[in-house]
């Protein structure tokens, strides 16, 4: 019989490279987001999805559940996705602020339509 | 070597080598006697070439299995389980319960791979070479000990070599006997216009075709039964000849003389790098032969190419003889400090010649199997009838450029092999991408061949001779089966032009579902890991795993692990764009589709039977352990199971190809190939199934790249402005000199003072000093132009590009690494 | 008159046409039908005669698997200078002149068009005849330049008045070029009969070059010492002078013998001395000759009276000139400038290499760029000389290679092969154009088309013997060309590069010939009526030139076991002796040593 | 077959919630649905954090994002969802590039996850001797300053950043207040000017 590695996928703990996979594929989506989205708060969506993804990695590398060795970045893993959590909330505050005097002014929130800086 | 199996062996495969020849003949002389309306000459081609499957499948089942039985395959790959498990495994716990088991069983199948890798440290015993029959018929000259023979090299790959080629003959053979019928009568050639407006009419070639068909068969069969890379050169251009006659078969039509033309020149090249090789083969070894020539106690008379680069006393790794040491210090001086390495692992003396010679080889193989860059041709071909086309695509022609480099391959050295990996990477991916926007259903089926070519090449590359071998024989039945089906949709619609079908699937539901069998089997369809799958899924999964197990110990060629997966996607892609073009959503032209029908019994059984085989081929038989990877198995070439270390290249590691059967690589690479695959699909879904995505507004958004791949990445024209015009330039140049300057010598040195002084005006004066100027700015000024382009003040563009600098940047940073 | 006598026997085969050209010449008017059949009669007789030496029964026997002259004969002619009516057969020229014999029939048959001045014609065509078949028997070097003169002027005339619009400048050409190959060859035997010295030789070298004869069971020395005291003038001379002790007054006993100049090129230092610029008489005596012999192959730089002679000459004289004339320029080499000249040929190797090379390619891209068909075949035969060229030069016996000449035979093998291989090939090709030439009177490449369908059964003819030409396995062409291409490497790998390249040229101006002129919807040139299909004529030449290109493709050793003994026996002298040389050198100077092998190099 | 470790199920559980709401983001085209599955996705996430011992940090995921910040962009959503903006398409091949892009992307990033072996996963007798914490006290108290956590710290090398995080709090404070403010005035300033630009049309 062919050896299954998948047998023991759910018996075994999960490592950091699992966190960083799935991290990988929240920022992969999200920079898809925002490259695909015509809607201004489609792209914003993607920016969130983004620093979630860059969150997952800094808690896992923080984590000494996952990897418990010196090497990893303990706390201050956490800390630092706390701070991304807050600026994102700013940040996200500023972008609804931009999107919407865009919309005012365009009657629109495509940002196709935002190429003024077209050289 | 026992004798009676030998002279059996020989004798069988001699009749079903010679018996098309004979064919051929009869045909020749009384094919026209016979009458242009008679079927004479297709039932006598058809009776021989059945008689040839008989006889090769009587000498695989008759005479070699029973002389040669079958190792538990199972058990081999146990036992390669248990050696690995230290190095590869990721669950090693899991493994130790296995490791024990696999060690017990493991001792039977021992025998059947020379002591089979029990050695310690990751160092393997090799490979002892494998049960082989050799010997010459006919002496071609004998010049002191040197000498070209037309003899015979009879091991499993050989046999079935055999089956596989007259067994796809014959179906290809029936096909044609209802393919062809418009041949019978006076036929009426549309694509010809005469002068005077009509279109030519001429008599029926019905018997001429089949002429030509014996006598490929023929050429092919030399091809794989030949002893010695001589006789295989013979064969090899008699393949390239009939190859010639069959493209160019409607020889009135100018397209077909000239992809007819086209196929034998770009042949040509090839095999002018194989001469190459060969001198440089003949020259250090003084022989060609494959095998040892024994006498009749057994006792070895006269050494062949490999038992002299793999002997014994060297654990069957490849070793530059004296002679050949000698020959490379006498072609490429030694340098300066003389160095003569002491270390015995990294000795390159002689490897150098050896390489040259390995590369020449498969010089001939990149222009027979069509690969880049010499791959050129294989698409022209299919100005021939479509018989022709499975033939060639599948069976015959391009399958001896690969049986060639399977033949060959202990003498390759790694870094050769390294060449044909990279060869058969460039070829997969070009040629994969060009068949995405191809709408004539043969060409998309052309390219499919190259690029499936080019996976063989790669697995062989990596050091995967099972897989690539493997490859190539599913691939023979799957490539020939789309190829007739396709000839049947053609047959049934008259046009090649996928723009105009759609909908054929409920006028002529045989060949769509055969070809659908056709297509899953091409992209490797089956259940990840645990099968069972199509045929195309074995083979397939066996070179992503070897390419996997490849990458994995050498970081620094990660494109030669992943190009075999993209491979896969685009595959997907394009073999399901083509089977919904034709048969799924509305037809596009009602006129075709009215008029569609479903062919004929004659042609339509060779699909069915063609489709088992493409089901089926990658199965091991119930019961009995028969199956074509064991039988492979029996064939390795010796010194092929231990982990090779490069010479030339130290840091290269081509891994054993057991090793690439470790659970963890085969997880990994199995999802890998599903996961792409099944995407590719998807995405051929979305858009020409469930037509969520308009391929209209995709062709104008990648307008650039359309046309890219649309002009065959401008190859031919590439090819025509730097070789076709520099040759013709030269030859007109010659031919100048000739009656311009030498004449002129004799007629007075007058003229050719003038005739330089007007060269050296035009060439560089006007060209070369006023051209650069202009050039210099010209080109500058397009490139500002062009880069402004980029500047769109889209958002979204410029997320992509910060994407794909990362992503570049990144691999870029990684290749710096590698090198430092 | 006894037939089993070589020197009846040849002197029959050889003269016979010239007999019956002089019978011509006396008979009263006849129709030119049958001026034609007798000479047709007379090549074919010639033609059994050639064939009568297979172990026939009647006449003489050449036997295969011997390496030494057989059937030699010697009879004076003018005793003053030493020349003689010395004829001989071995394995290099024996296969020449069956196919001279052979080819004569074929060129004979196609001369059937011809109408006018027949009976020249005739005269003139069996004259040729003897010239030919002279040169390749002739072992005497005075003997061997008359035939070559001889047969220099019928072929002025054949193209001078049988050819086409531009004959006469053509024929002059032809002339000129050779002329001058012939005085520069003069030079060089003259060179070397007034330093040759018949007295230096040895016992066993006197048997090696024919003059004395070994009888049933005596030994060598013995039959030396019957021969000299014999009552041959030649014996005489040579005891008188042998008898001569003091070194001052000894004078030198001349000879035009080929077989002693060979013996004395290469075991007394007679050629060896300093004769212009530093270089040794052989060394110049070399060069005259191989120029005198690659005008008539032709190698480039050379070459251009090939392409005017052949587009001018009529059909079969384009056969003839192709399957023959070429061949004497290679017979030349290796059965003279090899043999006699050993140091030069060492010395010039690779000079006579980088000829046959830059031939092939040159005359390759030359064929690619015609649009004459005529002059494309005519340049494709410069491309496939060039192979023999090549061939015979590859000295590979060197010191790095430990002296091993086995890859020097293949390479001398290949090149006799080839020049049969071609001599069929090339005149089979001729013959294909001349059947349309006589057809539709031009030869335009770009004006044909569709033949195919017209005259199927020559096309296919034609195609076959284009593939012959163009090397395809199982053809004549095919087993010379691997021949001589494997063994170069051996010799220099970069000559051999080159070569291989060649391979790609050949198949592309063959093919695209035959596409244009055989293959496509319809013939787009002038008088497309007359395209009638082949004449039974034309197929009686046809299917024999056919039939042998495929016989020699796939039975070499037909060919191979009469030419191979005398080729590998020459081989192993000139190999024997360079080692020999080597050694000398080695000695002679223990610090140049360097040099000497960067020289022949 | 062992017995199942939860923690690793509940990891695949929540992973595959977490990326398929992802995909479901980027592939929906209608503006409302995306913002639900990214409150989906967001929220599952915060479900991976307790998993890996980072409660606190779950905690606020949960608070700030999917209480607040997923409030304000429903906000915009609703202030700027006119009919005509709710489905908007984007061109097929963009989609194309897009997504080979993306596969690129997430190519390069799986091998880097895969390539350094500390990465892999630990053995489950080892996991589960490791005693979970709660982090919500270090984390304050490193925000003010304190690191309670290198306390006990004994290679010199390692006790970077016992200063804590008080400066940068601080920072982060003040930010967050000028950009609520920005935020604000932006808003605010900008549809008054375009009402007065209404007015003039009018």
């Amino acid at each position: 019989m062919i050896h299954l590695p998948l047998a023991h996928l759910l018996s075994e703990p999960v490592g950091v490279s699992h966190y960083v996979m799935v991290g990988a594929v929240l920022f992969t989506c999200g920079v898809l987001c925002m490259a695909t989205k015509r809607n201004a708060l489609g792209v914003l969506m993607g920016i969130e999805l983004v620093l979630n993804g860059a969150n997952l990695n800094f808690i896992a590398f923080g984590s000494h559940v996952l990897r418990n060795d010196v090497n990893s970045l303990g706390l201050d893993g956490q800390l630092m996705a706390m701070f991304v959590i807050v600026l994102a909330a700013a940040e996200a505050a500023v972008l609804l602020a931009i999107a919407l005097n865009f919309y005012n002014n365009h009657n629109s929130i495509d940002v196709d339509r935002a190429d003024e800086l077209l050289g | 070597m026992d004798i009676a199996t030998a002279s059996k062996l020989s004798t069988l495969l001699m009749w079903a080598w010679l018996l098309p020849l004979a064919s051929f003949v009869v045909i020749l002389f009384l094919g026209k006697s016979m009458g242009r309306h008679s079927k004479f000459g297709g039932y006598v081609a058809t009776g021989v070439i059945l008689c040839s499957a008989a006889l090769s499948f009587y000498a695989l089942f008759g005479v070699w299995l029973p002389n040669n039985p079958l190792a538990d395959a199972s058990h081999s790959s146990e036992e390669v389980h248990a050696e690995h498990s230290e190095v590869t495994s990721v669950h090693p716990v899991a493994f130790l319960a296995d490791h024990g088991e696999g060690e017990s069983k493991g001792h039977e199948g021992a025998a059947d791979h020379g002591e089979g890798g029990h050695g310690e440290d990751g160092h393997h015993a090799n490979n002892k070479p494998p049960q082989s029959y050799y010997g010459d018929w006919y002496t071609l000259g004998q010049f002191g000990s040197l000498k070209l023979t037309i003899g015979y090299y009879i091991d499993a790959l050989t046999v079935m070599m055999f089956c596989m080629v007259t067994l796809i003959a014959t179906c290809v053979h029936f096909y044609a006997l209802g393919y062809m019928h418009d041949e019978l009568h006076d036929f009426t050639d549309s694509e010809v216009t005469l002068s005077d407006g009509t279109n030519l009419k001429r008599p029926g070639r019905y018997y001429r075709f089949f002429q030509y068909l014996s006598l490929f068969c023929f050429s092919m069969l030399g091809v794989v039964i030949a002893g010695n890379v001589a006789m295989v050169f013979v064969f090899w251009e008699l393949v390239g000849i009939c190859s010639y006659f069959l493209i160019g078969f409607y020889i009135e039509r100018h397209s077909a003389s000239t992809a007819a033309n086209k196929a034998f020149i770009v042949n040509r090249v090839g095999d002018f790098g194989m001469l190459i090789g060969m001198m440089a083969l003949w020259s250090s070894l003084g022989t060609f032969a494959f095998g040892d020539l024994t006498d009749t106690e057994g006792h070895v008379v006269e050494q062949g190419i490999f038992s002299q680069l793999r002997s014994a006393e060297n654990d069957y790794h490849l070793q530059a003889t004296d002679s050949v040491v000698a020959e490379q210090n006498r072609v490429i001086r030694p340098s300066a400090d003389g160095a003569t390495i002491e270390d015995p692992e990294h000795n390159t003396a002689g490897q150098w010649l050896l390489f040259i010679a390995g590369v020449g080889i498969f010089c001939g193989c990149i222009g027979k199997s069509a690969q880049f860059p010499l791959h050129v041709w294989l698409p022209d071909a299919m100005e021939g009838p479509t018989p022709v086309s499975a033939l060639v695509h599948s069976a015959t022609m391009v399958a001896a450029g690969v049986y060639l480099t399977g033949r060959f391959y202990p003498a390759f050295t790694p870094e050769a092999l390294l060449v044909i990996a990279y060869i058969g990477c460039a070829t997969l991916l070009i040629a994969a991408t060009i068949a995405i926007t191809a709408t004539d259903i043969k060409r998309v089926l052309a390219y499919s061949t190259i690029s499936q070519l080019g996976y063989m090449m790669l697995a062989l590359g990596l050091g995967g001779w099972v897989a690539g071998m493997f490859h190539l024989i599913t691939h023979a039945f799957f490539k020939g089966l789309l190829f007739m089906c396709s000839g049947s949709v053609i047959h049934g619609v008259h046009t090649n032009d996928m723009t105009e079908m759609g909908g054929l699937r409920k006028k002529m539901p045989i060949t769509a579902y055969t070809m659908l069998v056709g297509c899953l089997a091409i992209i490797g369809a089956g259940i990840p890991i645990i099968g069972p799958g199509f045929s195309g899924y074995y083979s397939k999964d066996a070179i992503i795993e070897q390419a996997w197990s490849y990458g994995n110990s050498n970081p620094h060629l990660a494109i030669l692990k992943w190009a075999p997966i993209v491979g896969a996607f685009i595959t997907a892609f394009y073999m399901f764009r083509l089977w919904y073009m034709t048969f799924a959503g509305k037809p596009r032209n009602q006129h075709r589709y009215d008029h569609a029908h479903e062919s004929p019994r004659v042609m339509t059984v060779p699909l069915i039977v063609l489709s088992i085989f493409a089901i089926g081929i990658g199965w091991k038989l119930p019961i009995t352990n028969l199956n074509t990877t064991a039988l492979l198995e029996q064939a390795r070439p010796v010194g092929t199971l231990a982990t090779t270390q490069g010479v030339l290249l130290p840091e290269l590691v081509i891994p054993n190809e057991h090793d690439s059967h470790a659970p963890a690589i085969k997880w990994a690479a199995g999802w890998a190939a599903f996961s792409t695959a099944a995407s590719g699909v998807l995405l051929a879904s979305i858009i020409y199934l469930w037509n969520l995505l308009d391929p209209k507004e995709l062709k104008q958004t990648f307008r650039p790249l359309h046309s890219w791949l649309w002009n065959k990445w401008w190859f031919d024209e590439l090819y025509g402005l730097i070789f076709v015009a520099p040759t013709m330039m030269i030859s007109k140049t010659a031919s100048w000199f000739d009656r311009r300057v030498i004449d002129s010598i004799l007629h007075g040195s007058v003229t050719v003072c003038k005739g330089c002084s007007k060269v050296v005006y035009a060439v560089f004066d006007k060209t070369l000093v006023d051209g650069m100027a202009n050039g210099i700015a010209g080109v500058t000024w397009d490139l500002g132009l062009w880069l402004r382009k980029i500047q769109t003040g889209n958002l979204r563009q410029y997320i992509m590009f910060i994407v794909i600098g990362t992503v570049v940047l990144f691999i870029a940073i990684s290749f710096v690494q590698q090198t430092i | 008159m006894n037939l089993s006598e070589p020197v009846v026997y040849l002197s029959l085969l050889v003269f016979l046409p010239a007999v019956a050209a002089l019978v011509l010449a006396l008979l009263p008017r006849l129709t030119d039908d049958a001026f034609k059949c007798i000479t047709l009669a007379v090549t074919i007789l010639v033609f059994i005669l050639s064939l009568g030496m297979f172990r026939l029964g009647a006449g003489i026997d050449f036997q295969a698997g011997v390496a030494e002259m057989q059937n030699l004969f010697q009879v004076d002619w003018i005793p003053t200078f030493g020349i003689q009516y010395f004829m001989g057969l071995d394995g290099i020229s024996f296969p020449l002149i069956v196919l001279t014999s052979f080819l004569c029939v074929l060129a004979m048959g196609a001369s059937w068009p011809i109408n006018k001045h027949v009976r020249a014609y005739c005269i003139l065509f069996l004259l040729l005849e003897t010239g030919m078949l002279g040169v390749f028997m002739s072992l005497d070097f005075f003997l061997f330049y008359v035939f070559w003169e001889v047969m220099l002027l019928p072929m002025y005339f054949l193209i001078g008045i049988w050819g086409g619009p531009r004959r006469e400048y053509a024929a002059i050409k032809f002339f000129l070029y050779t002329l001058l190959g012939s005085v520069l060859m003069l030079i060089a035997i003259l060179m070397l009969y007034f330093n040759s010295d018949l007295t230096r030789l040895n016992a066993q070298q006197m048997v090696d070059a024919g003059i004395v004869t070994v009888a049933g069971d005596s030994t060598v020395d013995a039959s030396f010492q019957a021969w000299v005291n014999s009552e041959d003038t030649l014996a005489q001379r040579f005891a008188e002078i042998a008898a001569e002790t003091d070194p001052a007054r000894r004078r030198q006993l001349h000879t035009f013998n080929i077989l002693a100049l060979q013996q004395m090129g290469q075991h007394t230092d007679l050629f060896e001395g300093e004769a212009l610029l530093g270089k040794s008489l052989q060394w110049w005596a070399f060069i005259l000759l191989f120029i005198g012999f690659v005008i008539k192959v032709p190698s480039v730089p050379l070459h251009t009276w090939l392409p005017d002679a052949h587009v001018e000459a009529p059909t079969p004289i384009s056969m003839i000139l192709a399957g023959i004339l070429l061949k004497m320029g290679g017979y030349g080499i290796i059965r003279i400038c090899y043999p006699i000249c050993p140091q030069a040929g060492y010395d010039l190797a690779y000079f006579v290499c980088t000829v046959g090379v830059v031939s092939m390619v040159y005359g390759a891209f030359a064929a690619l760029a015609q649009t004459d068909f005529k002059r494309m075949v005519a340049y494709s035969s410069v491309s496939h000389m060039g192979y023999v060229v090549l061939g015979f030069g590859v000295w590979s016996a060197m010191a790095d290679t430990g002296y091993n000449a086995d890859y020097w035979k293949m390479g001398v093998n290949g090149a006799m092969y080839q020049m049969i291989g071609h001599g069929i090939s090339s005149a089979g090709m001729f013959f294909m154009v001349g059947v349309i030439y006589d057809r539709v009177h031009h030869r335009d490449l770009n004006q044909f088309g569709g033949l195919f369908a017209k005259m199927p059964v020559y096309s296919g003819f034609a195609v076959g013997i284009f593939f012959a030409g163009l090397g395809l396995p199982g053809l004549c062409g095919f087993i010379g060309e691997v021949f001589v291409i494997l063994s170069v490497w051996k010799y220099s790998y970069v000559l051999a590069i080159i070569s291989a390249s060649v391979v790609i040229l050949t198949a592309g101006y063959i093919l695209w010939a035959i596409q244009r002129v055989y293959l496509g919807p319809e013939y787009k040139g002038p008088n497309g009526d007359a395209l009638k299909p082949i004449t039974l004529r034309e197929l009686a030449i046809a299917v024999p030139l056919m039939v042998s290109a495929v016989v020699f493709g796939i039975y070499p050793d037909g060919l191979l076991r009469y030419m191979q003994p005398s080729v590998d026996r020459q081989v192993d002298q000139l190999a024997a002796w360079t080692q020999a040389y080597d050694e000398r050198e080695t000695a002679a100077k223990p610090l140049g040593d360097e040099d000497g092998q960067m020289a022949s190099r | 077959m062992e017995s199942i470790y939860w923690p690793t199920f509940f990891f695949w559980l929540f992973s595959l919630i977490s990326c398929s709401f992802a995909v479901g983001v980027l592939l929906a085209s209608n503006i409302v649905r995306m913002a639900f599955y990214l409150v989906l996705s967001l929220a599952s996430i915060a479900g991976l954090f307790f998993l890996a011992g980072a409660d606190f940090v779950g905690a606020m995921q949960i608070m700030i994002y999917v209480g607040g910040t997923l409030v304000l962009l429903i906000f915009g959503v609703m202030l700027t969802s006119q009919e005509r903006f709710i489905e908007m398409k984007t061109p097929s091949g963009e989609w194309v590039i897009a997504f080979f892009i993306g596969a690129s992307l997430l190519g390069l990033l799986f091998q880097v996850a895969q390539g350094v072996p500390a990465w892999q996963g630990m053995d489950r007798l080892e996991a589960e001797a490791i005693a979970v914490e709660k982090t919500a006290t270090p984390i304050g108290m490193g925000l003010l300053g304190v690191r309670v956590d290198k306390l006990d710290e004994t290679d010199k090398s390692r006790q970077a950043g016992m200063s804590g995080y008080l400066l940068i709090f601080e920072i982060v404070s003040v930010h967050l207040l000028v950009v609520l403010i920005g935020a604000a005035y932006l808003a605010r300033a900008k549809r008054k000017q375009n009402r007065e630009n209404l007015a003039s049309v009018t």
